[in-house]
């Protein structure tokens, strides 16, 4: 089994208007010293490795592109990490 | 993202820079004159973004005067944020719909929502409280996944926007076509009540007056999208994505409860929404309308981003703006209302009688032109115009009679057509019912929404059908506005006027102009004979890709008045047993 | 009887919950804005449906803050009725003064539409006008509806009768149906439909027009017996 | 300044319709590998480290357990990264 995160964040200079409600209301709670707040999407994918001998990270870069993420408005990362399973 | 350096005013003529703005040599020209010298980069920005298609109706304004525009109950026609007609007892409805095909074709959901929330802008500045929404939507077959991509996102996104600011979606069309498989149209559509002394317009009168700024604050956003919005889509439009805009609902939700408490206030003397082409639009037209002029400090915007440039800020389609001028000395009344509703409101400028338009940035000023040049006196094209080869082919054929076998099975397969099937997936994810004024909901022939504490409702429709006008434009004109007219009257409404929508390719062809021409002689044909003038309306051109261009669209939006409530009638069968007729031809 | 129908940023149904109690009842309703502190001289308070914030986050996330709602939990911990729809339903989870939380849509996609209603608890101060068991038709309008509790809260829910309206289909991935609950003391009524939709045959159902009625008998006869 | 990552996920048991539709996608579009998707939320916090010199970590917490997750139904992670300003 692998596990891959992908991390989908706005692209820079998008407005996030949903960050923008969140940091409003945590200065409004006391929290004062948060300046910025951005949120973006974090999916966690379990994959079968055994299926084929195929280039994990180059799958995962064509389901962003064609999925996960809008290249339009939001750029992607990801990390993969294999688990062993007992 | 910063913008390290401007091209120099020379370099820009020198390398003909303005072109890749969108200006022909001819235009930069004309801008030269009207200048006497030449441009610098803002400037080029400011002619460029006011005199492509999408501001300038540069290439339709031309057949756009043959429609019939007022009649005894017309208020408001074309001009403004949205026409308004008297519907008595000193009340008026306006309306108006808008196209947001081109954004939505690369961001289908947020093009589609800030095309809502655009249309609403329109309405709401017009002192209008909106009570309805409408659209009109094309897309290619379903069975292409790219396609199936778009609806459904095109379709959210018109649900997220209008259901999160709490206008009911209560009616529409989908109909697919091959043509529109890489050119989606999203055409909006908004209807509000108004009262006649409530009534606003976007004028900057009275020398001294301040200039206000309200709603959100100013990012890089759409830079460039009018001129987008004006241009084929094409490989490089990939490129130029980032020009996309994200809608915010909620704010537009505080923005327009505090501008209709505004619009009642005597010290607004003008309001206008920014939309297309942002600042440079709403500045120039509301000084221009009133024959005056206007200076404008961009250090004053409230901005989003850091180090945004003149020419930037000019040009920034951020949403959920609006453009106000104020009283001098009464700017502390109008700061009260919007902080109530958690919103800034901040001066950035004033109204001059000198009749230019001047902006200063840093302490410099950055641009100087006459008001008039931007808005008024752009450029007029009468292309030239020709009958395509396929409409004499097709005039020439013998008319086809259908041969039905099985009369079972052509009516099943019928049904099975996405255009003609249940549009229930659609418009079970608009919120059609809040305000709880619907009394026609999506599924019949018009949506009636009531007009509270009186016994008047009012009846509207959105349609069209581009198979036929790409058969016979002049005839397929004709039949858009007829159908509106139809699905109306079948609600017990009377029509009252219309707004339109003209999605068409490149009017640089003389075939399209041509298309564009007899559609819109068919149009106004049917507006005399049905007395349904034309009070607003909105154009598309360039709705091609290297596979051609979409069919000839145009959509028509209408509202009717019901005088009573007894009078409203819903298209279902009602009970078994009952006679049906059919009448006319 | 005085009704107060809270005001946040983004509430967009706050119009029809006050003219449901105008038609209805002939009410004496105001408004209130969500920055006011006091609930004073006020007998029943709505919270209506809408975008509160936006409902960025989280749907009612960010509005149980707003200063009036500690004086709703006030009200409501002092036994006084409580009616939040759609987001005010939101509103009264995330505050916690119902169990629960709400999911998107199994189905991901808004939903509005009249859709049928079964009255499991007519025991209430909010249904003793319905029939136990009386199928209604009110409309809903939501994205966010599918409601969760865990098991443990499940068999508590089920065991004081809180569960007051359940979809007689679901129609939106809600466990057990549920369209409704209440809290344990019965006073504070949480639902997903719109029964402030569903007050005028004109608009396709009037089966809402009870729970107002049942509100108001329930608050007639507690009156009669305090004084 | 001081970037804070934070993740927020559905509590495992809680089903996630989202994820199931994304999972369900990618396998259409032919990505037959992935048995399971989950979908949270992503947020950045840019945070004023000067304030004072607070505990950033319990901070942090306390804006999670009172607004950024929902206790009932989600679990929260979060990373500190100093930024250093040039
Ligand atoms: N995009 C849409 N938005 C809202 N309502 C829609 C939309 N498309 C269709 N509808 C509604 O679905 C019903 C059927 O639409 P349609 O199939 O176009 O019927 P008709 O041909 O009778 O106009 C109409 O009531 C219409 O308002």
């Amino acid at each position: 089994m692998i596990t891959v995160q992908v991390y989908v964040s706005l692209k820079q200079g998008v407005l996030d208007p949903q960050g923008s409600a969140v940091k409003q209301s945590l200065n409004t709670l006391g929290f004062s010293e948060v300046e910025d707040v951005r949120i973006g999407k974090h999916l966690t994918l379990t994959i079968d490795a055994e299926e084929g001998e195929v280039d994990i990270e180059e799958r995962v870069k064509q389901m962003c592109e064609k999925l996960l993420a809008n290249p339009v408005i939001e750029d992607y990362e990801f990390t993969i990490e294999e688990v062993v399973t007992s | 993202m910063l913008s390290v350096h401007e091209p120099t005013a020379q370099q820009i003529y020198d390398e003909c820079i303005y072109r890749e703005m969108g200006l022909s040599d001819a235009e930069f020209a004309e801008v030269e004159t009207i200048l006497g010298r030449k441009p610098n980069y803002t400037e080029t920005g400011l002619f460029s973004v006011m005199w492509s298609e999408h501001c300038s109706y540069k290439h339709s304004k031309a057949v756009l005067k043959n429609f019939p525009t007022d009649g005894e109950h017309v208020l408001q026609g074309p001009g403004e944020g949205a026409g308004i007609v008297d519907i008595g007892d000193g009340q008026a409805v306006g309306f108006k719909i808008e196209s947001h095909n081109h954004p939505s074709a690369v961001e289908p959901y947020q093009g589609a929502a800030t095309g809502v929330g655009g249309i609403i802008r329109d309405v709401f500045s017009m002192g209008a409280r909106p009570v309805a929404l409408l659209n009109s939507l094309r897309f290619g077959e379903l069975d292409q996944p790219r396609v199936r991509y778009l609806f459904e996102q095109v379709v959210a996104g018109i649900a997220g926007y209008g259901n999160c600011i709490g206008i009911p979606t209560v009616g529409g069309e989908v109909q697919f076509e091959p043509c529109y498989q890489e050119n989606p149209l999203v055409n909006a559509m908004c209807v509000g009540l108004i009262d006649h002394e409530d009534i606003q317009k976007g004028v900057a009168k009275g020398v001294g007056n301040s200039v206000m700024y309200v709603g959100a604050s100013t990012g890089r956003d759409g830079i460039h999208g009018a001129t987008f919005a004006s241009e084929e889509i094409s490989e490089e439009s990939e490129s130029k994505r980032p020009s996309v805009q994200v809608g915010d609902p909620f704010m537009e939700k505080l923005l327009l409860e505090a501008c209709l408490e505004v619009t009642k206030h005597d010290a607004l003397v003008g309001i206008q929404d920014m939309g297309a082409a942002g600042l440079t639009s709403s500045a120039s037209e509301m000084a221009s309308k009133a024959g005056m002029g206007m200076i404008m400090n961009l250090d004053d915007v409230p901005q989003r981003e850091e180090n945004m440039s003149a020419y930037e800020m000019m040009l920034s389609e951020s949403q959920e703006r609006m453009l106000l001028v104020v009283q001098k000395g009464r700017e502390d009344e109008i700061k009260k209302i919007f902080d109530h509703w958690g919103l800034a409101a901040v001066v950035i400028g004033e109204v001059t009688d000198d009749q230019r338009f001047r902006v200063y940035h840093k302490g410099e000023q950055v641009a100087d032109v006459p008001a008039d040049a931007l808005a008024e006196d752009a450029p007029t094209y009468y292309p030239p115009s020709k009958k395509p080869s396929y409409y004499e082919t097709f005039q020439s054929q013998e008319a086809y009679q259908p041969k039905v076998e099985n009369m079972k099975e052509a009516w099943l397969s019928l049904l099975s057509q996405p255009t003609i099937s249940d549009k229930s997936w659609v418009y079970q994810q608009y919120d059609h019912m809040v305000r709880a004024n619907t009394v026609v909901q999506p599924g019949s022939d018009a949506a009636v929404v009531r007009i509270r504490d009186t016994e008047k409702s009012l009846a509207m429709t959105t349609d069209g059908n581009s198979r036929y006008v790409y058969l016979d434009p002049y005839i397929g004109g004709q039949m858009v506005v007829a159908e509106a007219t139809r699905n109306l009257v079948c609600s017990g409404a009377k029509p009252l006027a219309l707004t339109d929508c003209l999605n068409y390719g490149s009017p640089e062809k003389p075939e399209i102009y041509w298309q564009l021409e007899r559609s819109t002689e068919g149009m106004s044909e049917a507006c005399h004979v049905l007395n349904t003038p034309v009070i607003s309306g909105n154009v598309s051109l360039y709705n091609e890709t290297q596979n051609g261009a979409i069919y000839p669209t145009p959509v028509v939006g209408m509202v009717g008045l019901v005088e009573k409530q007894e009078h409203i009638t819903t298209q279902q069968v009602k009970r078994s047993g009952d006679v049906l007729y059919v009448i006319g031809e | 009887m005085r009704w107060a129908v809270i005001v946040f940023p983004g509430s967009n149904a706050d119009t029809e919950m006050y003219h449901a109690i105008k038609d209805v009842l002939d009410g004496d309703v105001s408004y209130v804005w969500h920055e006011e502190t006091s609930l004073e001289g006020f007998d029943a308070v709505l919270l209506p449906g809408g975008f509160s914030y936006g409902d960025y986050l989280r749907s009612g996330a960010i509005a149980q803050f707003s200063p009036i709602m500690s004086e709703v939990v006030r009200f409501a911990e002092e036994g006084a009725p409580v009616l939040g729809v759609c987001n005010g339903f939101q509103i009264l989870l995330e505050i916690g003064l119902l169990p629960g939380a709400m999911r998107r849509n199994q189905q991901l996609t808004f939903l509005c539409k009249h859709v049928e209603l079964i009255v499991e608890n007519n025991q209430t101060g909010f249904t003793s006008g319905y029939e136990a068991g009386e199928k209604i038709t009110v409309p809903v309008a939501h994205g966010d509806g599918n409601y969760y509790c865990d098991d443990k809260t499940l068999g508590k829910l089920k065991e004081n009768g809180q569960i007051v309206f359940t979809y007689a289909k679901n129609i939106n991935g809600s466990i057990e149906n549920i369209a409704g609950i209440t809290n344990e003391r019965g006073n504070v009524l949480g639902m997903m439909p719109h029964p402030e939709r569903a007050v005028h045959t004109l608009l396709g159902s009037a089966d809402g027009a009870k729970l107002f009625e049942s509100m108001e008998r329930e608050w007639r006869e507690r009156d009669v017996i305090r004084t």
